[in-house]
């Protein structure tokens, strides 16, 4: 069973039990996204509030497995509060750390290691990866926040 | 298949013994497949039948003079000729079209027969709890000509509610019902209401895809208009489904896909179409599928299909049984609770454990169960929910399959607490 | 397929050895199989990946999380990839589309592509060589909304007759033509064409069911818009066909088929289809042909398409010289005369014999000829033919065969006096 | 080589060589018939002139294979100058040589013999029957001429 647990690790399990900043932001001011991942039926709902190039506030709402479900909430706590260049980057590593080992999988080259360190909670998501079909529950409020982000640009 | 491989009283094991994916060991524990409600093993007599296809006596079918062809086309009218007394089809054979899949012939009725025959305003009276291949090429056909799709609602008891079904009825020009959910595993009163649709000057037609290989099949005696089905869910191969209809319906139909094989003559100015069921399989057809199509119709032939329903009733009453005492009200059967009218598909939903992650638990002791919406969005949404976990059994599956699935279950529920 | 399974160096004997249906004894004699234009032989690599997908992996692919459905969705989605990289599409695997067959991936160019963008009075101009699968459909849709279908007259010479090309390009939005005639044997100068109907603002699709095989294919290179062929006729099964198309065009499209695995989103009111390949891939998809298909394609590739072309040049110049010069006349080959542009597609017309005997006598010697008209009735009408026998050569192919072929020839001249 | 010879029997290949009735009638008053095996691509046409009950007079034109072409030819001889009432039981007869067969072939039940001495050249044709596919040309032009017949009634 070890690799489920790698999976479900505790922070995941904690942030699936006890969501992070979950509700809504009235909109506007700010923006709402929504993201939808057809395959398993996830549904999410990002709202963000942008002030001078930072993130101020990021609220979620909407429905899923565990892994995207923590991994919105594991997300809404890496980035509040932070100027969006530096969430721009924080999305990039998260992305790689998927991302990085489905090349792996498909045997092409890793891409370059992620520092796991410099990622914190986020690093416990990292056990998606050896289930393939999760990453795109891992990733889809992400993905649903990179939209966010290029709409206000 | 020589008769010698037939097994005359049934024995799951036997069954089991025949299915070579069964052997598969998954995360250190044999399989547990129970899934054939997505899709179903297929003996060893089905891929060898494809094997031995291949390597004998593979050739385009039709045309063809030469042994080969011949013993090809044998094979692949011989499979129609299997599907058509299987299903007891009246006018045999020439009632028999294949198709891609049931999804396929589902198109074909919507958009041969039903372009020609459905205008503006008529309605086609489907459910709430069909599966997409029994909706969306009604929405499609709605697009191109302005017909009503209707739906009728299914109760809190997971049965069709028809209530109102008198009024529901009015300009219905075809009902088009699923015999078994692919959810729920109701089993829907199709003579019943193909008798109601009748009298009320309407066709019927039948999404048989999950009763096909869970019940005997009697399209005579059902009195039914239309009967689609996969061989995929019935242990035959992917890449083959079947559509019935009489031979009289089947004549007046249109063409809808064209190319070769599906025309009488091509001129530069113009075609004219063929007749019988040549008229609907453009290009070169499903051959090989065909011989593993015709295998697995004489391997449940051989099987028997009332023993099957008897088997299967029995491991869902047990699951059933077990499913409601042993987790304390936090596992819900989405479905019928008895075995009265229902199949031995069992969708649950585990509260606080995503359908997503409780099969991905399953995974880690081998259980196969599929989480999903199982193409059926309407019913989900009509019974609040995103999706389920879905198990189901097939000829094969025995009580020890239901005794992983509850030890798995309880290791899912312990872990998300 | 182990790479050590390959052939490093190309040799017709050992892909004999490789190809089970080729141990077939007919009427006393070995086979000689001369009907790769119809379908291929399937070498055992091809087989054994089918057998082995359903006994190891098959299950239903999307959404399942369990162990066999991923795999079964690494196999399906795997083939995408082979397939996208043997044809060199520029944009992978998310630019290929599975059908059921080469004929279904013209509905799907003519119903979807063809619905959306053509309007009366546009034109599509195919050729008076081509196949019903890349005529009906477009007459289809002139029955739909009125587009005009025109047809590039061929020479006597067996080639396209292009002098009044740009004059037949008038109006004209997509040019829809076959790399290789599958009766006649030409080859026809696509990239200069596709450049051609470029220039005139027009699209152009390929119909590559015969050269698939037998050619290497480049379609960044071409740069063409739409590639179409099927399975069966480059070793794989049946059930199975592909349709190319750009990304920005493939994402254009509307829906064709409807049901499930195609849509995002479906309420009781209505669908939102899904985006990609799988918009276009409605139901089970033909997941154990998709195995058999990607075997096929690293089987090929393991062949080197190069030297294929070179084998079957060869075989062809050499059939084509002794034909014309051991039969006094008698025998005529409807097609190019000389191997330049000219495939390995042989059709015979024999003074005083009808096709259908010619077959009828050559299946006595094993010789496995296709008589007919090939799904090319308007070129049978061009050229005042009923019916042609047609040899057609694959890798498999030794000089060997074209000696049987010939030796059962003179038996048909001889006894039909 | 046997079932061969067989099949193309000297009489077959005489007919196919020399076939008899071989051209058109005026029509009306003869009826013109048409039949097409989609399959192979054979087409023929046969002129009927019924007087008095009697088939005074047959001819055919059209293309095929040298099994619908001698069944054809045959055909034309053995029903030309006979009673409408006599031509419907050749053809029964005929119908049953190669059906009886093709019924044995799919595991039925043979059908009654059919009386060859009775059938005259026509047993000819019995060869037809080891090559099921063929037997869609050899009956043909006794469709055709059935249709015709059905017509006039
Ligand atoms: C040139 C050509 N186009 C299209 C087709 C149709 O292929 P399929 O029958 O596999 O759909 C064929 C083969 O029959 C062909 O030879
Ligand atoms: C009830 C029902 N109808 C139709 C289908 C569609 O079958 P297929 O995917 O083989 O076209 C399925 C299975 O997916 C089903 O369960």
């Amino acid at each position: 069973m070890s690799s489920l647990e790698d999976l479900y690790r505790e922070v995941i399990l904690d942030h699936y039990r006890s969501p992070r900043n979950r509700g809504e932001l009235a909109s506007p001011p700010a923006l709402r996204v929504e993201g939808f991942n057809p395959l398993c039926g996830d549904e999410i709902v990002v709202y963000l509030e942008v002030r001078d190039g930072v993130l101020v506030d990021i609220k979620l709402t909407g429905h899923g497995c565990s892994i995207s479900q923590s991994s919105s909430s594991l997300m809404s706590a890496a980035v509040k509060g932070k100027p969006v260049s530096e969430v721009r980057g924080i999305i990039a590593n998260f992305k790689q750390l998927m991302t990085g080992v489905e090349a792996t999988l498909s045997d092409e080259k890793p891409a370059a290691p992620v520092d796991l360190r410099a990622m914190g909670e986020l690093a416990a998501l990292q056990g998606v990866v050896k289930f393939p079909v999760r990453i795109k529950c891992a990733t889809l409020a992400w993905n649903t926040l990179t939209q966010g982000l290029d709409e206000l640009d | 298949m020589a008769s010698g491989e037939l097994v005359s009283s049934f024995d799951p094991r036997r069954v089991r013994a025949d299915t070579p994916l069964l052997r598969r060991v998954i995360n250190e524990r044999s399989i547990t497949y129970l899934d054939s409600a997505s899709s179903s093993l297929p003996p060893r007599a089905v891929i060898e039948a494809m094997g031995r296809y291949y390597e004998m006596r593979h050739a385009n079918v039709h045309r063809g003079v030469y042994q080969t062809a011949n013993e090809a086309t044998a094979v692949y009218e011989g499979a129609r000729e299997s599907v058509a007394s299987f299903i007891n089809a009246p006018g045999g054979a020439n009632e028999i079209v294949f198709t891609k899949n049931a999804t396929e012939a589902f198109n074909l009725l919507a958009k041969s027969w039903g372009a020609k025959n459905l205008k503006a305003g008529d309605v086609v009276l489907v459910s709430e709890m069909e599966h997409h291949a029994n909706i969306v090429p009604w929405f499609q056909l709605r697009e191109l000509n302005g017909i009503e799709v209707r739906f009728i609602p299914v109760n809190d008891d997971y049965r069709l509610d028809l209530t109102n079904i008198e009024s529901l009825m009015e300009n219905v020009k075809l009902v088009s019902l699923t015999s078994m959910s692919n959810v729920l595993g109701t089993i829907n009163p199709i003579k019943d209401l193909a008798a109601l649709a009748h009298r009320h000057g309407a066709l019927f037609a039948v999404d048989a895809a999950q009763s096909i290989a869970h019940s005997p099949t009697d399209v005579t005696e059902l009195d039914v208009d239309f009967f689609i089905f996969s061989a995929h869910k019935m242990l035959g191969p992917t890449g083959i489904g079947v559509f019935w209809t009489r031979e009289a319906i089947l004549d007046a139909m249109p063409p809808f896909l064209g190319g070769g094989g599906m025309i009488s003559d091509v001129r530069t100015s113009g075609y004219t179409p063929a007749t019988g069921p040549s008229k609907f399989e453009a290009g070169t057809p499903p051959i090989g599928e065909a011989a593993g199509l015709g295998a697995a119709v004489l391997y449940l032939e051989g099987l028997g299909m009332t023993n099957i329903v008897e088997h299967e009733r029995h491991l869902t009453y047990d699951a059933l049984t077990r499913l409601a005492s042993e987790f304390d009200g936090r596992v819900r059967v989405i479905g019928p609770s008895d075995t009265h009218n229902r199949g031995g598909v069992i969708s649950l939903d585990i509260a606080g454990v995503h359908p997503h992650d409780v099969a991905q638990v399953l995974d880690q002791f081998g259980v196969c169960v599929r989480p999903g919406h199982h193409c059926a969005k309407p019913l989900m949404r009509r019974f609040g929910l995103a999706a389920t976990a879905r198990a189901s059994f097939g000829p094969y599956s025995l009580t020890r399959d239901t005794d992983v699935l509850i030890e798995a279950l309880h290791h899912a529920v312990t872990m998300f607490g």
